[in-house]
Formats: structure tokens, sequence, C-alpha cells
């Protein structure tokens, strides 16, 4: 047994810095930046309370039965009573979880509609609507009012409203952009809708978890909130200087690929919105076929090389900033 | 074994037939999920047409009432074999389970010339979403049919060696349960894959 | 239930009759009949499981054997189970955005 | 195609392992032609229809498919230790969770479930063998049929890249065109028709092959929980079966059920997929809850604590588990109303498991709690699966899934679930009734090492990844950039994995110790146990027992021991009736495997010429009417005067 014990205690002391920098860092889940997103964080912590208290209560009997009632050498090997049960307390243990689901239902529900309309506070306001379309392996982001897209990157108005209205040009992504809010497939022929709010001007992580292939790990983006006017700046900005969206260039966009951010001054929903169908003109299952072994690393490399290779038709505003999954 | 199962027909006389019998009733009701998931598909994709034909265009009453008079009657004559099984009537029990089988092999007939019409109306199981949870819903349907068939053959062949027995006796029973079964299949197929489409 | 069953199989028969009567009266309320369609859809419906009904106990004699209130069992649970996946694949499936399509 | 498409190349990693495969079959095969063991393997392995017999062989299976999922566990716990590493690129990666979770749920944690009923159901309820010997081969020869079909992948064609739920449209062939998803379509049919099969074989066998005397409320907790999982299997399986048909016609046949194009609808996998998948993960658990009932009431030495409400509770968890698949897709925009529903119907679960929960901890209560390794792994199943029950709960809380869907949350949850709820319970079963099987025990003093080394290893792999989820990690993510922060975690998680692969080379080292070493002195009843299977040899004679026991309770055997009445008349034996052995199973499988694997490869006049052998079998089958035969009433009294004293 000394050698658990030892095994045991060093582990221990393996375990502690970690835990201790989680403690520090703050967890993104935990760290909204918009009342979408805080309301379904406060619904996390709400439940998380309870949680805690059930593991503590069964941890807690189980570590006090398990040591009064162990085997010891000097109890005489006696042999236990048998016990058929207890209605009452079988009662108890039955009743309590009934009240707690009872009380996790309810803020449940409330959030579920909640999150599925204009966030509270900001009825008045137009939403702004934004077409996502994912495709293998980049997002692409149309504004049909300001006639703009972008790709693999979003800029949105701080403290506003924004309505997106997800597609998908292929197979099934998810949207989701944690610190303003849950996120929501997206489906080839298929509307699905999602209201965010960016509580002020900054920078948020945004990224597909709906596994879809190769390019799956790098198909993350980068949401900008940004002031009005700042973004009304940035609307006018693109219009100057931003090239044209061309069908071509648009099916080569398609192509299954990692690339870098885009921009252009008009959008795709001219010729095709993905959420009527059509989508399968663009594919090219050849473009899928892998070779096994003789694969070259997917990614970075290409990565770059494609964000030099399209530099032309790119208007940055910011600072290029290449593959940013920073959030801390 | 058998002590218990003294008032009980013949095909039940073995604490193993009565397993047999049992299993063969849970594995319809797996057969019942089985189905119900196809026809879950088909009310699903119904609508997907993506421009092909759509139930109403191509579905023809008639043919269909025909198929379902085999069908039912075939059930009927199977019902009348499992009756002459039970009064130890050799032959009564041969002559039924043949006329069954012929109804059977009718109602296959019919079902593969509609869908050979089906393919020249341009519709075939590649079509589109509707067609192909159609085709697989009513195959799924007529495969069945089909092996109904065979299996039934080889029953009659160990009948005419040996008889009625406990043996075959839950064979040839546990084989008129399917094919009521496929009855039963059939008739939800009609009302909701023929008449629906055809009203709707 | 004996292991002799002579007399003539009145209940088949029966059953075989109601089944091509239902059959036809299906037909003729889905074709001759003004109900709206969803009516229609309900009352053939009904009809389909009335002459399930009729192969299950009629023909199949669902409640015999030993396992007689096994089998019932077992068809009751597989027919909630259809219930659930037919009903509930269509109400998942069709509510929500696809309701917007 | 060419031969370079049709072998997998180039990558050394598989490269090495095909290499290692290849020597070991030509090893294993030279190995039995030397020792002249193939007539008996046939005739006493592969043509059996012994229960005991096929659980060992589901057993051995069942393991061996461990190792194999659990090098792809490592791979990936290396891929993922630090950021950006190139250990492995993108499309192995995905290849290896793929063929990780299929392997992991259907190849290894179905059959080492199904092993351990297939062992010990026909004991406990007193009976010499399942209702249906023959199907119950044919169950495991599909099962391995799948399992090796499936395996094939990684050396031929390509393996699955499109993850254990493969999800449409990118299962379907546009987006992943190699032959990979066939061998997940096909594969995964012929290993689910076996499964099927031994559903109904068991619901059967429960209902009408129980001892005399033992009615539905003195079954042993185990035996309900096999005759549920059987109820949902059959329950399940088949919507499964379609949904795979479906993904074959439209891979090979060119249909539109799940496309992108014509109509097709990719909700509708998923859909149905979950109508599967979701009961499938109470499958694996619920056999699982029963095992650890007979070890903790046997370890306590007490009866299991408010054995109705336990019953119950399972009926329960089996009832609603048809009723929650929408909780695996609340983002798919389903409207309000469904997710709300489906979140109550979810969280309910919480409440029958609950009962359990208690009623274990209120059977230790007032025991005397001995610490074999077996209980060992059931008491530390309850901390352990409490924190994956929990944290389900929370995912099953719609609005707060959007922001756990698909991240590595969930991940920590389904393994929090998995590995203490399947895996320690496996553990738990092998160490208990390994005596009952082989006729020794498992060493013990190993036994902890393998229980310590795997709990903390367990722990340290799969809590950090709670904390990644909530930091935004997505699952199935091959590399992550060092800005994101999570290096830490992983690393971590990663050094978690080789402490947790150290435990299962404890086991495997025990396992071959014990078989060189273990006294062959351990008594029919080594633990004291309280159920039938105890009443009987170790290992357990052919025919199980000479004479079977009569129950007039609960745990009737125990009081049998108590009232001293566990002796045998040799004027109380009569003939034995046992089922011959059959080729059939081990012919239908291996065809359905060869045609399975020519349809893979679109091959179609060779899948249907194959066929054939399918036709072969079944008119062999519905021909033979071989009746078994009998054990005589000399040779029973001969085997059991070997092992009891008590034979007059
Ligand atoms: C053995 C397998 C197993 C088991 C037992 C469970 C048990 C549960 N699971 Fe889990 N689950 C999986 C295997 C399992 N799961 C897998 C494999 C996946 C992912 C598949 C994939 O996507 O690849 C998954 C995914 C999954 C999801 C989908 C999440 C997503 O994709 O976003 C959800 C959501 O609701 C969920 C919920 C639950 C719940 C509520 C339980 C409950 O049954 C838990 C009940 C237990 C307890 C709650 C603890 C004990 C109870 C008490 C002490 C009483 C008091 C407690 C309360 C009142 C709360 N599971
Ligand atoms: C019962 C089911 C089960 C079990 C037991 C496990 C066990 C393990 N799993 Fe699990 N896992 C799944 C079911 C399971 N898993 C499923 C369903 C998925 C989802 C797949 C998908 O996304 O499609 C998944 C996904 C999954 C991922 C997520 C991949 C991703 O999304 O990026 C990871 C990552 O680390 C992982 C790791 C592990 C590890 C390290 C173990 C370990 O516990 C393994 C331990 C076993 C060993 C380590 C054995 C090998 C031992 C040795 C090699 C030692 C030497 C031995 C000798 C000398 C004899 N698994
Ligand atoms: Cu998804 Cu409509
Ligand atoms: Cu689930």
């Amino acid at each position: 047994m000394k050698g658990f014990k030892k095994l045991f205690g060093w582990l221990v002391m393996l375990t502690i810095p970690f835990l201790l920098a989680g403690c520090e860092s703050n967890l993104i889940v935990f760290d909204p930046k918009g009342p979408v997103a805080r309301s379904l964080t406060d619904l996390i912590i709400f439940s998380i309370i309870f949680m805690l208290v059930i593991v503590i209560v069964v941890f807690a009997l189980f570590g006090y039965i398990v040591w009064k009632y162990r085997a010891r050498s000097d109890d005489g090997n006696f042999e236990p009573e048998e016990e058929k049960g207890n209605h009452l307390l079988e009662i108890i243990w039955f009743t309590i979880p009934v009240i707690i689901v009872i009380a996790l239902m309810i803020p449940t529900t409330k959030t579920i509609y909640e999150v599925e309309d204009v966030p509270q506070g900001y009825e008045e306001e137009e939403p702004l609507v934004i077409h996502v379309t994912s495709a293998d392996w980049k997002w692409i982001f149309s504004y049909p009012d300001q006639d703009i897209e972008t790709v693999n990157y979003l800029n949105i108005p701080a403290d506003h409203p924004v309505q997106f209205k997800m597609t998908s040009a292929g197979t099934m992504q998810s949207f989701w952009v944690p610190e303003l809010g849950g996120q929501k497939y997206t489906m080839a022929n298929m509307q699905t809708n999602l209201f965010l709010v960016a509580d002020r001007p900054g920078s948020y992580y945004g990224r597909n978890t709906s596994f879809n292939g190769k390019g799956y790990a790098h198909m993350d983006f980068e949401v900008q909130a940004l002031s009005q006017d700042d973004f009304n700046d940035w609307v006018q900005e693109v219009h100057d200087t931003a090239n044209t969206l061309t069908e071509e260039k648009y099916s080569e966009i398609l192509e299954p690929t990692v690339i870098g951010r885009m921009t252009f001054n008009n959008t795709h929903l001219e010729w095709i919105d993905h959420a009527h169908g059509g989508s399968e003109k663009y594919l090219n299952p050849e473009l899928y076929r892998i070779s096994h072994g003789h694969e070259d690393h997917e990614g970075h490399d290409e990565k770059s090389e494609e964000e030099t290779d399209s530099n032309e038709d790119q208007t940055k505003t910011e600072p290029s900033q290449s593959e940013d999954h920073a959030h801390h | 074994m058998t002590s218990h199962a003294n008032n009980m027909p013949l095909e039940y006389k073995t604490q193993q037939s009565q397993m047999n019998i049992l299993g063969f009733w849970v594995f319809l009701g797996a057969e019942i999920v089985l189905f119900s998931t196809l026809f879950a598909s088909y009310f699903v994709l119904e609508h997907n047409t993506a421009g092909g034909p759509t139930g109403q265009d191509i579905f023809i009453l008639k043919d269909v009432l025909i198929e379902t008079f085999l069908l039912l009657t075939s059930s009927f004559t199977c019902g009348l074999a499992i009756h002459s099984m039970r009064s130890h009537h050799k032959t009564g029990l041969m002559v039924w389970t043949i006329v069954t089988l012929l109804l059977g092999a009718g109602f296959l007939y019919m079902e593969i010339n509609e869908f050979i019409h089906y393919v020249h109306e341009g519709a075939s199981i590649q079509t589109s979403g509707f067609t192909a949870a159609f085709f697989t819903l009513l195959g799924t349907h007529g495969a069945h049919v089909t092996f109904g068939i065979f299996w039934i053959s080889l029953l009659l062949i160990q009948l005419a060696r040996r008889g009625i027995t406990e043996k075959t006796a839950s064979k040839f029973f546990i084989a008129s349960l399917y094919w009521h079964f496929l009855d039963v299949v059939w008739i939800f197929i009609f009302t909701f894959v023929y008449l629906k489409g055809m009203v709707m | 239930m004996s292991t002799k069953t002579n007399h003539f199989p009145w209940n088949h028969l029966i059953g075989f009759v109601l089944s091509i009567a239902l059959t036809l009266l299906a037909v003729f309320v889905a074709f001759n009949t003004d109900f709206s369609k969803t009516v229609i859809v309900w009352v053939i419906g009904i009809l389909a499981i009335f002459q399930a009904l009729i192969q299950l106990f009629m023909f199949m004699h669902v409640t015999e054997g030993k396992e007689g209130m096994i089998n019932v069992v077992n068809m009751v649970y597989s027919i909630f189970l259809a219930l659930v996946i037919v009903f509930g694949s269509i109400w998942v499936l069709t509510s929500g955005h696809a309701a917007m399509h | 195609m060419s031969l370079d498409e049709f072998f997998v190349t180039g990558d050394p990693l598989i490269l090495a392992s095909q290499i290692a495969i290849g020597l070991t079959m030509i090893g294993l095969i030279a190995l039995i032609t030397y020792l002249k063991r193939w007539k008996w393997l046939w005739n006493e392995w592969f043509t059996t229809v012994d229960h005991k017999k096929i659980g060992i062989m589901y057993i051995i299976s069942g393991v061996l498919m461990f190792f194999r999922g659990g090098v792809d566990g490592l791979l990936m716990k290396a891929q993922t230790s630090r950021p950006e590493l190139e250990f492995l690129d993108a499309q192995h990666y995905d290849e290896i969770f793929t063929t990780h979770g299929v392997i992991m749920i259907l190849f290894m944690a179905m059959p080492l479930l199904i092993g351990l009923m297939n062992v010990v159901i026909p004991l406990q309820i007193g009976a010499r063998d399942v209702a249906f010997p023959k199907l119950n081969a044919l169950s495991f020869w599909l099962f391995f049929a799948g399992a090796m079909l499936f395996n094939v992948s990684f050396v031929i064609g390509g393996s699955p890249d499109a993850g254990w739920t493969s999800y449409f449209p990118l299962a379907g062939k546009e987006f992943t065109p190699g032959v990979g998803n066939n061998y997940y379509a096909i594969a995964l049919q012929i290993a689910g028709i076996g499964t099927l099969a031994t559903g109904i074989n068991f619901v059967v066998t429960i209902i009408k092959m129980r001892a005399p005397g033992m009615t539905w409320m003195r079954l042993p907790i185990f035996v309900w929980s096999t005759f549920i999982t059987s109820i949902i299997i059959v329950a399940a399986f088949p919507i499964f079966t379609v949904a795979l048909a479906y993904m074959t016609l439209d891979r090979l046949f060119g249909t539109h059920f799940f496309t992108v194009a014509n109509g097709g609808d990719p909700m509708l996998w998923l859909n149905l997929f979950w109508l599967w998948g979701h009961p499938e993960v109470y499958i694996v658990v619920l056999p699982a809850f029963g095992m650890f009932s007979e070890v903790i009431a046997t370890f306590a030495r007490k009866n299991l604590y408010g054995y109705k409400s336990m019953v119950y509770a399972v009926a329960g968890i089996a009832f609603l588990s048809m009723l929650v698949w929408v909780h695996h897709f609340y983002t798919m925009g389903n409207s309000a109303a469904v997710n709300s529903i489906f979140s109550l119907t979810t969280m309910m679960i919480a409440i029958p498991t609950g009962v359990k929960i208690f009623n274990w901890l209120f059977t230790l209560r007032k025991g005397r709690i001995e610490f074999s390794t077996a209980m060992l792994w059931s008491l530390a199943f309850i901390p352990c699966f409490t924190i994956g029950g929990v944290t389900g709960v929370m995912l099953a809380m719609a609005a707060a899934d959007y922001q756990y869907h698909n991240t590595m949350f969930l991940v920590a949850h389904f393994h929090y679930v998995l590995i203490p709820g399947v895996v320690f319970a496996v553990f738990a079963g092998l160490y208990y009734w390994w005596p009952k099987m082989f006729g020794f025990k498992l060493n013990e003093k190993i036994g902890k090492w393998h229980f310590w080394l795997f709990v903390i290893g367990f722990n340290m792999t799969f809590m950090p990844m709670f904390f990644v989820g909530l930091d935004g990690m997505s699952r199935r993510m091959y590399t992550y950039s060092a800005s994101t922060g999570w290096a830490g975690w992983l690393g971590f998680s990663a050094i978690g994995s080789i402490i947790l692969a150290a435990g299962f080379a404890a086991l495997c080292y025990n396992i071959y110790w014990s078989f060189r070493y273990a006294s062959r002195d351990v008594g029919n009843d080594p633990w004291n146990g309280r159920t039938l299977e105890w009443a009987t040899a170790s290992p357990a004679p052919h025919y199980n027992f000479a004479k079977v026991p009569e129950v007039d309770r609960l745990d009737a055997y125990w009081y049998m021991k108590k009232e001293g009445n566990t002796g045998l008349k040799k004027s109380d034996l009569k003939p034995v009736h046992m089922p011959s052995n059959s080729w059939t199973p081990i012919f239908l499988a291996v065809v359905f495997g060869v045609v399975g694997f020519f349809l893979v490869f679109e091959w179609f006049t060779l899948a249907i010429l194959a066929s054939i052998g399918i036709v072969v079998g079944l008119v062999a089958n519905s021909f033979d009417y071989d009746d078994g035969y009998h054990i005589s009433v000399e040779e029973l009294a001969d085997e059991e005067r070997e092992w009891r004293g008590d034979l007059q």
C-alpha cells in the first residue's frame, strides 16, 4: 500500500498548480460580453450551484459511509443485518430530485424562449441583418443592406442588436461566438436565426463547433464590435476600396480550402442564397478525395499562402491578425 | 417439459416451441419499430420531390387496390392454412399455404410492374428524397414478402417429408404470424402512402 | 382452445370480410366525400388501425399461448414506440426553423 | 482502383502498425498450426453454442478492441498535448477519433457487457443455456465479423473519418468520397443485426427459462437490468438498421435521403441516429448498473437496499431513454417548445438514477465493506459517475447547452459516464466473475495497481476537459494555437492518459500473471456470493447445473447456504438435454463479412455471388432438425463429484 500512497502524494503535488491556474484564468463561458451570453451564463451558474450541492451531498455521504462501515480486523467478522429498504427515505430521495428538476426547468424554459428573440432592452432598435454562409472551411458574412461581404471576419456595431440569418453551402456547421451567445447550426437549403448583441467594442472569438472535415480545426473567425461611427466608417471604407465579388471568384472561395480574410463591396446573395437550394452546383466531390499518407499538413502554410495570394482583394482596416484564437 | 401444455395447440407443445413463438413476437416488435422508422422518414421526406414527380402524379388507385385485395386474401388463406393445421389436416395446410404463396407472388408481380411504371414516369429511387423514402418503404415490405415466399416454400418441403409434427407445426405457425404481419404493414402503406398521397 | 379445432373458421371469414369492407370504406371516404383533408386522413387512419387490430386478434391470436399477456404488452409497447418515432420525428423536423421554409 | 488506393500507404505510423498486425496474424496462424490446435479451435470454440464460451469470446474480442480504441485515445492525447504539434495530420486525427468512438462504444463496451451477460445470466437464473443457443452463436459471429470488417478499414481502403456520429451531409459521398464511410455503414449494420438478435434472445431467455420458483421479484438485479437492456436493444436497434440502410443507399446507390441535392434532409440522419444513439448509451450503462449492484451487495455483505425501487428505477430509465434523443441537437434550430419538452424529459432521467445512487449508498451503510478489487471499482464508480451525471443534467438544459454543445465539456461528460459507468463495471465484473469463468481469481494486489492507476489517470485525463470546454475549445480539433491558453490543461490531460494506460497495462499483466501462477483452488463460491451462479462449480460445467435449483426468495443461494441445503442427491439427477454445436453461425458470419467487404468497394457482382452463401446457410439452417444430445446421469454424477464433497 505504500506504493500507492507515494504515487498519490506525487499526483496531488502535480495537480495543484493546474487547479490554481484554472481559477486564475477567466473561462470564456463565464465571461460574457453581451446580454444573450449573459443570460446563458446566469443559467449556467444557477445550475452549477445545484450541481455542487448534489455532488457535495453524495460525496459526503459516500465518504462517511465507506469510512464508517469498512471491514476491520477487530469487528469480529460480524454479519450485517439485512435491510429491505425504507419508504420514507426512498420518498425523500425521489422527491428532492423532482423538486430540483422543476427548479432547473423553469429558468431553462424561460431562457430557451428568451434567446430566440431580440434581446431585452433592444426590442425598439432595428436589428442589423447579416447573412452567414458557412462553407468548407470558411465563414462568409453578407451585409445585404450595406452591400458588403466579408470572409472569415465579422464587424458589427456594438450595443446594437444583430440578426444572423444562417445557412450553409454544404456540410453542416455551427456558428458560435461564446462571449456573445450560444451556438446554432447552419445547414444547406435551410435558414436558422440567431440574435446577438455586444455590449461594447471589442474583439471576440468565434468558431465552428460542428465537425466538417479536414479544415475544421481552422474554421474560426474574429468578431469585431465597433462603435456605431467606426462601423459606418468601415462600411464606407469598404465601398471605397474593396473589390467586387464575381460568381467565378465566389465558386473558387467555396472550394474546400482554408483561407484568410477577404472583403468585397457586394454580396453573393445577388446570385444565390444557399438557404433556398442550389448549393449542389458548387460541389465537387473530387476536391474532397483524400489520398492516404502522402498528405501534407493542412493549415498554416496554406493559410498564409492564401492570404498573400488574395491580398489584392482585401481591405484591412485592422492590422492583419492572422489566425487569432486568442481571447484572454 | 410438455406436461403443462396439454390443452394447447400442437405448435405450443414443447418449451422450445413456446420460446420460438415468443421470440418471434418479440422480433415482430422490432419489425414494428423498423417499419415505423421507415414510415417516419417517408412522412418527413414526402414533400421533398425536388421538382420530380409527386405521389399524386404517379399513383394508380386501381393497381394498388388489386395489390391490396391480393394481400388481404392471402392473409385470409394463410389463416385457413393454420386452421387446417390445427385440425391435423395436412392436405388442407398444404393447399391453403400454396394458395397463400401464389397470392403473394401475384402481389409481388403487380408491385414490380408498378415500380417499373414509376421508373418510366421518371420516378426512380434516385430521383428525390420522396422517391428514395417511397421505394425503400415499399421495397422493404416487398423484400419481406419475397423472403416469406422462399421461407414458406422451404417449410412446405419439410411438411411433405415430415408431416404435421410439433416442430413443423410451430414453424408454420411462426410463418403465419410473419405473413399476417406483412398484411398489417401493407394496410398502413395503403392508407398513409397511397390514399393519403392521392388525396393530399 | 382444444388441440382439435374442426369447427368452421368463422372468425377468419368475418375478419376477411371486414378487412375488405374497411378497405373499400377507406377508399370511399378518401375519394367520394368532401370532408377536409385532415378529417379524411384521420378517418382512414382509424379505419387502418381497426384493420390492424382485426389481423392481430382474429388471425394472429395475440392473446393465446402461455405468454398471451406478455404478447399484448409487447405489442402495446411497440405501438407506443411507433407513435413516438413517427410523431416525434415529424414534430422535431418540421417545427422550428423548418417551419419557416 | 489502383493498388496504392486499395492499401493504405505512406504514413509511417500506419505502416508500422500494418506490419505489426501482419506479423501477429502470421505468427498466430503458425502457432496454431504448430500446436495442431485448429481442430480443437473449431470444435471447442468456433462452432460452440455454449453461452459461457460465447461469453468468453465476446470478452476476449472486447479486451482486444479496448486496446485498439485505447491506443487511438492515446494518439489523440499525444497530438493535442501541445499546441500546433504535427504528430498527426488533420486527416489522420479525424480517422482516429471516428474509429475510437465507434470501437469503444460498439466493439468494446457492447461485447464486454454482452459477454458478461452471456456468461452470467443463464447461471443466475438457473438455466442450462439461453433460449436460442445457435442464434446466440450467430450474434457473436456477426458482431465479430462486423468488428473485423470495421478494423480492416485501417489497412485496406482507409478508415471512416466523419465522427462516430457520422453526420450528413459530411458523411455523404459528396464530401467523403472514399470507402471509409462505406465501412462504417456496412460493418455497423452487420454487428447491429447480431446485437438485435442478442436482445431478442435474452428477452425470451429471461421470460421463459427462470429456475422454478424464481418469480419476477426474485430475479437477481443483474438479470433485471439485462432484461430491460434487451428490451431497449429490441426497441432501438431497428432504427439504426434503417438509418444505416439509408446511409448505404445514399453512398452506394445514389439515393437522396440525407444529401444536399434533390430534396435530401440531413436532419433526418441526426434524428434517426440519436433515436438509436441515446438509448444506446443506456444500453451500455444499465447492465453495468446491474453488475455494480451485485458486487456492492456481495462485498457489503448485505442485501441490495430498496430492491423494488431499483427495479422500477431501471424500468423508468429505459422508458425515458426513448423520449430524450433531441438533447443531442438542441442547437439545430428546433422550436423553443421542442427544446423545452426534451430538456424536461432528459432531466427527468436524473430522478431514477438518483434513486439508484442513494440505494447503493444505503446498501453500503451498516454493511461490512470489504475492499476487494471488484468492490473498489464499484465504489469509485459512485463519485465519478455522479460527476458525469450532474454534468449531463447541465447539458440537458437546452439553453445552457448552446454554450457546451460539441465542446470538450461534452467530451468530458461522456467519458465521465462511460468510463466509470461502463469500463469500471466491466472491470468489476471481470474480477468478480473471473473465477466462475476460469476457475481462478485475478491477482488482488496487481488488481489494486490496476485500480489506482486507472482511476487516478482517468480523473487526470478527463477533468481538465471540462475546463477547456468552458474555455471555448470545441471537440474534434486536431490542433490549436498557443494563444488559446489551453496548452496547460491539455498537457496535464495527456500525462493523465499515460497513467491511465499504465493501469490498463496492469490489467493485462494481471491476466497473464494469474493464468500462470494463481491458485486453482478457489471453490465454487470464492466471494461468499448471493446468487445462483455461485451454486455450481468454478469454472461452471458445460451443463451449468446438474439439478436446477429451486428458488424460494430473493438471494436464494445466500439462504440455501445458511440453511445448509446446497447438497445434491444422485437420485435427484436426470439426464440433461444439451444443444449440439453448429457450423452455420460462423459460416453465415464469414459470408456476411465477405459480402460486406465487397459492398464496401462497390463490387456488386462479387457481392451477389457471395450472397449465395447466405442463402445456403439459411436453407441449411431451416432443414436442420438436430435435437441436441443428452448427458447421462452417470456423467453428471462423475463431474459433480469432482468439485463437491456433498454428492450423496
Ligand atoms: C453511459 C453513457 C451515458 C450516460 C449514462 C449518460 C447520462 C446522461 N447524459 Fe449523456 N452522453 C453520452 C453518454 C451518456 N450520457 C454520450 C456518449 C454523449 C455524446 C455523444 C456525442 O455527441 O458524441 C452524451 C451527450 C449528452 C448530451 C448532449 C449534449 C450535447 O451534445 O450538447 C446530453 C444533453 O442533455 C446528455 C445528458 C445526459 C443526462 C441528463 C444523463 C443522465 O442519465 C445522468 C443522470 C445521473 C445523475 C444526474 C447523477 C446521479 C443523480 C443524483 C445524485 C440525483 C440528484 C441529481 C439531480 C436532481 C440532478 N448527454
Ligand atoms: C466507452 C467508451 C469510451 C472509452 C472507454 C474511451 C476512452 C478514452 N478516450 Fe474516448 N471517446 C469516446 C468513447 C470512449 N472513450 C467517444 C464515443 C468519443 C467521440 C468520438 C467522436 O468524436 O466521434 C470519444 C472521443 C475522445 C476524445 C475526443 C477527441 C476530440 O473530440 O478531439 C479523446 C481525446 O482525448 C478521447 C480520449 C480517450 C482516452 C485517452 C481514453 C482512455 O480511457 C483509453 C484508455 C485505454 C488505454 C489507454 C488502452 C491502451 C493501453 C496501452 C496502449 C498501454 C499498454 C498496454 C499493454 C502493454 C498491454 N476520446
Ligand atoms: Cu435544418 Cu431545415
Ligand atoms: Cu443522450
